[in-house]
């Protein structure tokens, strides 16, 4: 680009005017005041976005996306995936598990509370004893419920159960036992419901301590042996999407309370390349919430059938987005991914952006012509694999 | 041909009628370019060899990916990080608590239950990535789930080291 | 040319004599493979511009490691982290005590004071790796030496995150 | 190479011949028993190395450089450098410092103790309050007394001092306060020396406690302003050799408790490439003790003018690696670096290998004839940075 003035240059690049290392320095302005940054204010329009990184310990990177312009960065522990963005408040939440002597020694797993402005940790929620699960990087490990006051977590033991802690209180609530269900979705104020071996949604309600107050067990929402579905779905309003093995969608609708269960629809389709079914590196699915149009990242094998012990969950690289428009089932494009691409997300403005991880870096689309338009930071060297990203609308 | 250009061949296959030649070449340059970070991270060879159509028969070499038993590992072989299918690396411990897979062994034409102990306790290996998921399903049924750390159950350490794939049985 | 092609044609030139013109090229071409690499590594910066003979007039651009500030650094640059010369990303610490070093500012032609503060407590930023070194001394005179991590100092936290170059006076 | 029968190739490549995964299954042998591998007794004439590799958190592998196999690591912990062996025993030794939430939270030093055989970790020496030297990796910031009873580490508050923990009753024995000198570098029984500020040469006499019995200062080892040591130096026999910056080595004699001052002599050359000195990005110095021979990786400078503050250290790689006789002084060899390197060690047997980091790998080299022989595990893939080699002879 041309040449901007060292002091515009310096506004945008580093984002502070008028600094005292501008070219021109007066010996009065020194020394130079040692300061802190704290996140500056979103700019309407910005497009923020939180990229993860994942190898042992991970961390994610607050990037604005239209200048590429890293704001800050928090630690999210031994394999964690996301922070916790609540509706409101001015707190950031990280679960995360570290262990004393870098990779042995004890376990530790804490709730860690960020200053969402300043980014420093204000305190920590000890769960104790540790239970957490931990593993391939999965979005809906944890959840926080509507109302922002709890979080769950998924616990291994290896049975499966949750850990709430009220974010409130600042207090571990306790664990919820269930009979082998796996991953927690919000869905109401203290409500969140899971997915069960036997192919039910198991919804689990908690009392204003964040104690379990009721459970009911839905079955039949898939076919846990003949089609598994991916558990890296997504929510739009009151329904949560899913996405099975065999390119089938479904719905979880927990509007009003209840649990409906919307009528499956089958998205796959055979070509030349074989059949192209959902690809799962790490996370395939993005809704666009004002479009209802919902993102997936597909991925082709030679056939449908079944392995011993049950179907592959084609962690390879997606070669497609598919789109989808939620209401009408129609599938409006087929986007060609310029690169293998591990996962993706959509901003929330009205010219979205899509979000490419291509393990590397994140390539950036234009949502609604599927033409990539930039890579975001290709010099810089990113040491993890970019494994999720979050925007910050 | 590997088979990450096979992969590409024919997704680039698959693509053609949709795109220019030009930009599926692209699609190959890009994965292949690819190719230097990939053995690090999770590749799915399943998908791989069920893209090239003829899957290659598994080789007998514990230190290579195509290895018969480890035909749903995800994580990175315990015998090229100083151990063995079914021996930890000196300085950590086996997760006694396994996923198990079923794989069939090319020399004998049979199938055996593999269960896939994590090695846990010492610094990340890092070496010869694998990540082959034959059969594996997802964390509601952790059996057969690959996805799962099993680091930290059954008294092991939670720092995930590498992973073995031990012998179980004949499957029946 | 950027300054690893100088290093490399000036070391090739000097290995000329002792060496064929191929591997003379050899040592070149692995060098520039290096290149991917080598913005992480603790480059020498100074020595790619003696090696070059003239060197550049360094810029005014804090992101960059030529910044005229930034003589004498050897980290990752805070302006890539979400801070600046003198201040610290969001989250991170200043280590109040620092080494110094020496700069001249090519815009008024006058050498200042630098001190270069790391940041502390927050993930290691581990962006635009910055090796200048320029009047670097041992560890043995520890405020003119930048090997050292300065965290954990004056009651900051010991996590290294990356490092800013704050002026501190004309240097007389 | 040729395809090996199985039982050998398993043989050759995990080292447990008749395991009963070979291709023939005995069912009466199922399931596998589960084990947990030690490290074998080291062949006659084996070659085995400690490479550590570094960023954040270290560690160190074991491989044996002739079958590139890989036997064991170790976890070095932040910004750790080299393991601690000892001339006898059955224990390996590495100070570490730990922060007990990955990247923040409180700092932790200690010596953690590892069985040399099962490379478990049998128990840890707290250091308290910790004040240990990080930084660039450098190799003499510890070492062990002769005795192998003391271990001394450099402090850095930022005053200089040294720690000295006692590995018999496991206690950290307790601060050495120095008037500005660093590194610490073996020099008898109970004693070590440092470099000072001022070009001076601080000998540390320990009781048999391991406190300080007496201290002597020795001025005038080297020009500390105008021809500064690098602290990299290295051992052979009672004598210690160091580089400085111009190119002049430097040598200390501990031999019968005293020290004495070997006449410095002067090694760097001018060409048309410019001045060869030492170079310095990590480790440039190795011996082989029974030839005699000393190897300094070296670099090329247009001058030798005085920077502001000093010298430069010249962190860029070396290109070439000279081979001196350490008797005679004479410069027996310049051998070329085949890539630009980072550190080097030498093999002790009598046709030694010369490992030299290439940053991402280590290349070996016939440390005779300076020929490049092959590339270590070119395949695999390396995270971090090679920075420092130790032959385990």
């Amino acid at each position: 680009m041309k040449r901007m003035p060292f002091a515009l240059a310096l506004a945008a690049l580093v984002g502070m005017a008028g600094t005292p290392s501008a070219a021109q320095i007066d010996p009065a302005s020194l020394p130079e005041p040692l300061t802190v940054e704290t996140l500056p204010d979103k700019p309407d329009g910005a497009r923020w976005v939180w990229i993860a990184s994942f190898t042992n310990y991970a961390h994610a990177d607050l990037i604005d996306a239209d200048t590429g312009r890293l704001l800050g960065t928090i630690e999210l522990g031994y394999q964690g995936v996301l922070p916790q963005i609540p509706r409101s408040g001015d707190e950031i939440y990280n679960h995360a598990v570290y262990m004393s002597r870098g990779f042995h020694g004890d376990l530790v797993e804490v709730v860690e509370i960020f200053d969402a402005k300043t980014l420093e940790i204000r305190g920590e929620i000890p769960i104790d004893p540790p239970k957490a699960m931990r593993g391939l990087p999965s979005i809906n490990l944890t959840t926080l419920t509507d109302n922002d006051r709890f979080l769950v977590q998924s616990f291994f033991t290896p049975a499966l159960s949750f850990g709430v802690v009220d974010l409130e209180r600042r207090t571990f609530v306790g664990e919820i036992e269930t009979g082998g269900c796996a991953h927690a979705m919000a869905a109401g104020p203290r409500r969140f419901f899971s997915l069960c071996g036997d192919g039910a949604v198991l919804t689990v309600d908690l009392d204003e301590n964040g104690a379990e107050s009721a459970r009911e067990s839905h079955p039949g929402f898939f076919d846990a042996e003949g089609d598994p579905l991916h558990p890296t779905g997504a929510r739009s309003g009151d329904a949560w999407y899913f996405a099975s093995v065999r390119g089938v969608m479904h719905a979880v609708d927990a509007s009003g309370g209840g649990i409906e269960f919307q009528e499956p629809w089958t998205f796959r389709e055979e070509d030349d390349a074989g059949v192209w079914v959902p690809a799962a590196p790490f996370q395939h699915m993005a809704i666009h919430h004002a479009s209802g149009r919902l993102f997936l990242l597909m991925s082709v094998v030679p056939d449908l059938e079944r392995k011993p012990g049950g179907y592959d969950f084609h962690r390879g690289p997606g070669f497609e987005t598919w789109v989808f428009d939620i209401e009408s089932r129609e599938r409006l494009a087929r986007h060609k991914m310029d690169k293998p691409t591990a996962a993706i997300a959509v901003s929330q403005d009205d010219a979205p952006l899509l979000y490419a991880s291509t393990y590397t870096h994140v390539d950036i689309y234009d949502a609604g012509t599927g033409e990539v338009t930039r890579t975001l930071n290709p010099d810089v060297e990113v040491r993890d694999v970019v494994v999720m990203m979050q925007p910050w609308d | 041909m590997n088979w990450f250009d096979k992969i590409s061949a024919r997704a680039a296959a698959g693509l053609a009628e949709r795109t220019s030649r030009r930009s599926a070449l692209g699609s190959i340059g890009s994965a292949i370019a690819g190719g230097v970070l990939l053995p690090l991270l999770p590749v799915d060879r399943t998908f791989a060899q069920e893209a090239a159509g003829d899957a290659p028969e598994p080789r007998q070499d514990p230190t290579q990916c195509d290895y018969w038993a480890y035909c749903s590992v995800d994580g990175w072989l315990c015998s090229c990080c100083g151990g063995s299918t079914s021996s930890c690396p000196p300085g950590s411990r086996a997760a006694p608590i396994t996923w198990t897979g079923t794989c069939r062994n090319p020399a004998d034409g049979k199938s055996y239950v593999i269960a896939y102990h994590d090695c846990c306790g010492a610094f990340p290996c890092q070496r010869c990535t694998c990540n082959t998921n034959e059969g594996d399903t997802a964390r509601y049924h952790p059996q057969r789930s690959n996805s799962v750390l099993w680091c930290g159950n059954g008294g092991a350490p939670f720092g995930y080291h590498c992973t073995m794939s031990r012998i179980l049985s004949v499957a029946e």
